[in-house]
């Protein structure tokens, strides 16, 4: 079987105007992946969790910011990487409450992550404080039964 | 741009129908946000969400949901969601929200709906 | 006045498959560079154009090649750049024929360069044979009247 | 993918009315084109092309009108052009196609026009 690798990559201002693109590009690389329309649906969500978190919490709505979304396929993954230089932050210290929780304490956020680890393989936060914080998310194109 | 988004508020019998026409992403949110303040600020507790035109939502979206729904449901009101299509559905189903929400066909079977009690503190 | 300027980058597999979404970036850029949808249209239209000839001409349908499209907007214009590293040709050298000739000689192609020259402002080879084949080209936000 | 294409080809009296929906561009002409070279294999010279549901032409689509317009005048047919929005009309305007091809509002009006004797070799 041929190797078959592909690279996607979208660079576009901070901005959640943005994120509309952002999902456009993801669902076009998805579905070149060979993804059918509902996982294409859940990977556009994740990639979209994923930018407005850099967007809001890593550059605070700065739109002389840029966000980078890197796409890859070959024949047996689809995986996104997603790079920011803002203030970072610790994954492992990001307190997930439940619904009932946010709700009852009328929160409005809080959501995101776990949409993004739910939604995906793999997640994987890498975060060099000061220098990068780097995403890695990814999804296997047909699950081994 | 391919996804304009729309929210348009009607007040139908006792009800305020929100209707969203689009993607409800970080960036249209506080247009929804917008609106579901403004219903009940007018003083209206008993509102449908009608996500027939819907074609998108993300956790920012979600929030809208988490953030007035227990302020509606002090009061006697509720926040009904009706009109999801499958793809759309998913992040509320990831999410566990049907347990914490009444999902409806359409904004007719949401209205009756607001007959029965339910006593939603007991899920939370 | 504030001097604004938003950069936009697209790097996807050089495949027609991918003009829809060059497309949507360019549709994307334009719109929150203030055009109205006629003038996005044909900004859609003068890129499509270009990047199909990348596609095509310079790369002969290769999609281990790349094709990447920077926009950039300030106050004043849109600019579109468009590299390849392909074979290369020389724009003075391409014999622009009418309409009329194409349609007696049953050709189905050489429209393209005209359709760009006429729908954008500025259209600006560079070729550096065998090194790099640039394109610029850029459209006014309000024309001088 | 924002664009699927589709091309459907109907017989309707004397005429090949050809559908497209979507976007015509370098990826999707090569469809259009095998469209249209089935209906004159098929011994149709009489074409319509439906452009109602067009949503956008790049030159590689306005090049299958070009390739294959002179094949069917000379036996006495023509393609005729219905339908098209203001928006996907503007690369036909640019490069001039008005004067070398019968644009009409619809399909009805399309067929109609083939009555009409055009002396088309006087334009070219
Ligand atoms: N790229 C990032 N940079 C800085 N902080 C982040 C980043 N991503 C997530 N966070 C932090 O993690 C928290 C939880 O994120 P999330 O689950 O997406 O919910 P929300 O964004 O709605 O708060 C955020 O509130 C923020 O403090
Ligand atoms: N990026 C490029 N690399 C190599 N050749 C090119 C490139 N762009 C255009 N050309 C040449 O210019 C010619 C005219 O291009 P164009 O007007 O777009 O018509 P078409 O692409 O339909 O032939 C092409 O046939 C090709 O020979």
């Amino acid at each position: 079987m041929e190797t078959l690798e592909r690279k996607f990559t979208l660079q576009v201002p901070s901005s959640t105007e943005n994120l509309a693109l952002i999902r456009e590009f993801v669902s076009s690389a998805a579905t070149q992946a060979g993804f059918d329309e509902k996982e294409v649906a859940k990977l556009e969500l994740a990639v979209d969790e994923a930018c407005a978190n850099v967007i809001e919490h890593a550059y605070g709505h700065d739109a002389n910011k840029e966000v980078i979304v890197r796409a890859r396929l070959d024949n047996e993954e689809f995986s996104i990487d997603i790079e920011d230089t803002g203030k970072g932050f610790d994954p492992a210290e990001i307190n997930q409450e439940e619904l009932e929780q946010l709700i009852s304490k009328r929160k409005t956020g809080g959501l995101g992550m776990r949409l993004m680890k739910t939604l995906m393989d793999e997640v994987r936060y890498e975060i060099e404080p000061g220098k990068k914080n780097a995403l890695h998310m990814s999804k296997r194109l047909k699950k081994s039964d | 741009m391919p996804n304009p988004f729309l929210v348009a508020t009607d007040s139908e019998d006792d009800f305020a129908v929100i209707r969203l026409d689009g993607a409800v992403d970080a960036h249209t949110a506080p247009q929804f946000e917008e609106a579901v303040q403004k219903v009940i600020d007018d003083g209206q507790n008993n509102i449908v969400v009608d996500c027939e035109k819907l074609t998108y939502i993300s956790s920012a979206g979600l929030g809208v949901f988490m953030g007035f729904v227990e302020e509606v449901r002090e009061v006697g009101g509720d926040i009904k969601i009706c009109g999801l299509s499958e793809k759309v559905k998913q992040p509320f189903e990831i999410l566990g929200f049907e347990t914490l929400f009444h999902f409806c066909p359409d904004v007719e079977s949401a209205k009756e709906k607001f007959s029965e009690q339910t006593d939603w503190e007991a899920a939370y």
